[in-house]
């Protein structure tokens, strides 16, 4: 078991040593997630994303890890900070974009917005924006796949922040036992929204210092080395497929940006910032490629078919219509509509 | 035909469902092994076993939540709360989650669930413990609420709640659990939204719901018996979906309108059904609409005082005799 | 005199009870150190130091409960819910404990407390973070609830919620909080229970609350401005205590009565209005009552649909116009 | 650091160890909770006590023992099963069985009822019946006792079940945080209502077991014997006095009868009955205090005593009228009245 640095980790160093096709594979999602989001982050700034948006920049190896352990019909509940999470399941970038920046096609017809991204297709099961809620709600997901024996798991990601509110002591206790086929992944990216997590919290280490409180074991990953990430993932989740119940896994990574569109996270320590940027988890894992053999050629390859990605969704967001302003009241009900009278 | 408490017929409702659907399954606070702590479960865990049965910790957060999750991957839970006053404590996964995630997903996650709840006053157990809250529920978009007042109805519409595609809260009046009636035997199902004439009448329309039903049917006869003005009592059953119409109709007939609400007064369930009349059939109104409340108080522990705060068919009937006095 | 936003007109009102009582003091999440993240607090750390303004866990249930527990020993705690929406996690703690405490020891706890809240749609949240809820806390009787309109209105509301002995909710809506106003200096309070009109008028009554105060204004202008008909525009600023007569005598002036609420429409505040006037002024009124609210679904993200959603001007002026051509 | 036993522990033994005085105090406290609680429960089934009751029988030595610890000043915050808790902090038995029959001089008026018994001017802060809630009420308490720098503490009761809801969770890290004078006290009677904590806790000792979640060290006394909670009490009691924040303590005990009136506790095994009644808290202090060298005759004086006060406080209440049915509207404000409309 990793134990929490106090400063942060030495960049991940040493060769890549993971099978080179998982390899590429991870580099690749982290690849989409950061230039997806930088992208609109600029559109934000030119006015073209409308709505609030939260940012995932420095924390793709997270959602790369774990959504590339994962089962196809594996399910994925985040948080209003789900970009990575939602596109490393393999949701399309366009209807995505659409959604951000509010026009026809977009993946929830533009009634959930950035922070509510769901993809029930690709087991990206949404983006809840009320701290703790989704806890419950992916045991609730887990039970049902041990009560029809489909041996799928539930992941549920969340930050630092939420390991002090209610919701998430009743849902580890629940799962707990329940034995449910739940793993739950705290990114602690070291902040609530302005608020650095350690000023607020009563132990050092926010979820795995509550390990023991549930009879679980105490797991720090360190969530900008991809692999590290990717092991751990497939630990836990073989655990919950195998019947052997619920993990709660401490990711220590750091959010590079503000906490939302608005926030240019003025309160971080210039030497906080810097040492983490320093760690970048994408050209950090780049340059192990390299070292692990990888031909420059290669990634390169795979950054220019992202970035044709990403600049392909910007093409038809820029050019989609204004959703249809009855469409605000359909999808109440299961019948399409909203009457509440009969 | 068999006579059957309301209690018993909120077991009968969920076991004709489980029976049906082997995806039905029910979680809650002592509703396996007790039974529930109202005995609205009873039977259930030997009929249906441990893993469609679940005791739960205190957790309503964990409870309705595991409801949700369960719900959106292909399961038709229905969750106990064992009294509805603790919506309070998850009130959240209610009207936040449960309620908004259908439509915030444009319809691509589906919420078949029911939470069942007791609900209200008049057993003595003070203000924590008896509140009428189908007012908190209707008030948030998505979800659908009944409240049967006859065990009749209790079976029919819960088992219309758990087939509804949709989530529904399920409230169940604490002060009828004992109330027995004759229930066909078979399959019951009544369709949401369906309100029922409890009484026809000529001179004014009550309209009630749940445990005022009855309040408001003795207090029609007592009128009727000393030959006071003669009642019409719409049994709404239902606050979402509404039967706009069958208040409509029958104010139409009657040309007074009263509402009879267990729940405090202020922003009630019959102050919306009087802004409908009010804005469909004001012209046929032919004097004050009067809602009859508990007061704008929490309920008190104590008999004396409690009976004085819910709605009694004695206040009632006075009300009503006195206001049509008053102004017809 | 000074040009005052709303959103620091809420700084302001803290403020000066501050500096007035040091029993009065500030917690919530991010209150302190950033200000609040709609800074709606900012400038309060420095002024009054980190023992009196206290930035909290993500801990809803903490935050109000620690606020309850010291309105009973002697301070007057604001709490600060970052939105409105997140009463839904404490909503125990507001509606079953902080409301029910001094009614249920019979006077023995007194509860002053604020709780300020982020309230409403227009900023393209969605869902979870729009809802407008002030007729869920007008629906629970030991709640006072203010919702001003106007920066003086913020700071003289704040102030006296904050002195009031009984616990109030102030709901800032979130629409308004860059809308500026000349703001007279030195000390304000305004009573709660007090309604203003906002504009007078002849041919018909609306009466608005908090953001749809300016938009009805506004409606009303247009009207004016194309020789329609004549409205007088009422702001409640409070729901409890309610200004009733000022409703009364209003629509007994005009004949006439419409609503416009931010809040989904099934028990929203206005439905009690209407009941109200409906048993106490039928009489006065000439035609239907139509209520202009939100429909009853959950707010979209989407800039489109959100404005197709809220009341807007435009929408309350052809509402109110149509209705009185269609039925006078 | 006492370990739970997994079967209970023998009764006490050995002669009492404190002082006179204090020990005569202790076993008089509980002997009042005791003889009041059963005549109760009588006039219960006599018709005579009207709303439902939650008996602490069997638990009166976590309330003597803490009450005997507390300052005149200090808070107690306790559940629905409250009566020991508030006839312990000193508050007369008469308007106390008022409240219960719900006749007119009641505690509080009748509105609250036997769930909800307060009196503020013993220090009686309330009894809470939704599970968890009165644990964040409690940390504010002890914040203003803190703001104001009075060295008050607050003592907070709760249930072995209160430890798996949300508001637990949420009191203990803000108690923690912010070093406030607050002992939570968690009576383990090893049941919820009728279902056995074991069986929903993901831990052995639900209190205990979660304390290091809060950076606390995890206490554990034996809640039958009076003198352990004693001294433990003065422990926990003087640390948050002190300014050293709050403890979490898990008392051992067990509820002799049912969760409330209705209830005659059927499920519970009877060999467990019956050995947590043959280590009853009181018949087990009686005999260490007269192998400590007390004269029955004093301990009798003491019966006699406490039975005069129950059968007067039931002349009271037998005699009482009932409550004028205008009081209903009292009292919801500051004012006195109920008006919402100004
Ligand atoms: C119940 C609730 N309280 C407060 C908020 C406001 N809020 C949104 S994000 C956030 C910080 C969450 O911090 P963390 O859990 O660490 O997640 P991160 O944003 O760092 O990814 C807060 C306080 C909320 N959405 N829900
Ligand atoms: C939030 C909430 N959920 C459920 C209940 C119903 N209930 C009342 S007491 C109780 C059991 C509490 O068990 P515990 O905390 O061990 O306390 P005990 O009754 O054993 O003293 C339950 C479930 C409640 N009052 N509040
Ligand atoms: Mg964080
Ligand atoms: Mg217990």
């Amino acid at each position: 078991m990793t134990t929490i640095p106090v400063v942060p980790p030495p960049a991940p160093d040493g060769a890549a040593t993971l099978d080179r096709e998982v390899g590429l594979r991870l580099y690749r999602t982290m690849l989409e997630c950061r230039m997806f989001e930088q992208r609109t982050h600029e559109l934000f700034l030119a006015g073209l994303v409308r709505g609030t948006t939260h940012l995932g920049l420095g924390q793709e190896a997270v959602a790369a890890g774990f959504a590339g352990a994962m089962r196809t019909d594996d399910w994925t509940f985040c948080t209003y900070r789900g970009h990575n999470h939602t596109l490393a399941r393999g949701v399309p970038m366009t209807p995505v974009l659409l959604e951000l920046v509010g026009k026809q096609g977009a993946l929830m017809g533009g009634k959930g917005g950035s922070m509510h991204l769901t993809s029930v297709e690709h087991g990206a099961m949404g983006s809840y924006a009320i701290v703790g809620a989704h806890l419950p709600i992916a045991v609730g997901a887990a039970w049902s796949a041990q009560y029809r024996g489909t041996e799928q798991v539930a992941v549920c990601f969340f930050g630092d922040g939420t390991t002090n509110i209610g919701a998430f002591h009743e849902a580890l206790n629940m799962a707990a036992v329940w034995k449910a086929p739940v793993v739950f992944v705290c990114e602690n990216n070291q902040y609530m929204e302005y608020t650095p997590i350690r000023s607020v919290t009563a132990v050092e280490r926010p979820a795995a210092d509550r390990a023991s409180a549930y009879g679980l074991e105490p797991l720090v990953v360190d969530g900008n080395d991809v692999e590290a990430v990717y092991e751990m993932a497939n630990l836990v989740i073989d655990r919950a497929r195998r019947g052997d119940g619920p993990s709660l896994v401490e990711a220590l990574t750091y959010r590079q940006g503000g906490h939302s569109r608005a926030d240019p996270g003025k309160y971080r320590p210039d030497e906080e910032v810097a040492a983490w940027l320093a760690r970048d988890p994408i050209p950090t894992y780049r340059q192990r490629l390299l070292d692990a053999g990888m031909v420059g050629a290669e990634l390169e390859a795979i950054e220019t078919e992202v970035k044709a990605l990403v600049a392909e969704a910007e093409r038809v967001a820029r050019e989609a219509p204004d959703p249809e302003p009855e469409t605000a009241t359909t999808q109440l009900w299961a019948d399409g509509g909203s009457a509440w009278r009969s | 035909m068999a006579e059957l408490t309301y209690r018993a017929a909120v077991a009968r409702g969920i076991a004709q469902e489980m029976e049906r659907d082997p995806n039905v399954v029910l979680l809650g606070e002592d509703v396996a092994a007790a039974g529930g702590v109202f005995k609205t479960t009873e039977g259930l865990l030997d009929r249906f076993g441990p893993k469609r049965v679940r005791d739960t910790p205190i957790s309503e957060q964990a409870i309705i939540g595991a409801a949700m999750g369960a719900a959106m991957t292909g399961l038709r839970p229905v969750a106990e709360l064992m009294f509805s006053d603790f919506f309070g404590v998850a009130w959240d996964m209610v009207a936040n989650q449960i309620a908004k995630t259908r439509y915030m997903t444009d319809g691509q996650v589906a919420l078949p669930l029911v939470i069942h709840t007791a609900n209200g006053g008049g057993l003595r157990f003070g203000a924590q413990h008896s509140q009428a809250i189908e007012n908190w529920a209707m008030a948030i978009p998505g979800l659908k609420v009944v409240a049967p007042s006859t065990p009749h109805d209790m079976v029919g519409l819960m088992a219309a709640a758990i087939r509804d595609p949709d989530p529904v809260i399920v409230c169940e009046a604490k002060s009828l659990l004992a109330d027995k009636a004759d229930v066909a035997d078979g399959e019951i199902v009544e369709p949401l939204g369906k309100a029922r004439v409890a009484r026809e009448g000529t001179d004014a329309t009550v309209v009630a719901l749940a445990s005022m039903v009855p309040r408001a049917v003795a207090a029609a006869e007592r009128l009727a018996a000393d030959g006071g003005p003669s009642l019409e009592v719409i049994d709404l059953r239902s606050l979402v979906p509404l039967d706009v119409d069958a208040v409509l109709r029958s104010v139409e007939k009657t040309t007074r309108l009263f509402t009879v609400e267990e729940n405090p007064r202020l922003c009630g369930w019959g102050a919306e059904i009087v802004s409908i009349v009010a804005e469909e059939a004001i012209y046929a109104l032919d004097g004050p609409v009067v809602r009859i409340a508990t007061p704008h108080v929490p309920l008190a522990a104590n008999p004396v005082l409690e009976d004085a705060q819910m709605p009694s068919a004695e206040r009632i009937a006075a009300t009503i005799r006195r206001t049509l006095e008053t102004t017809d």
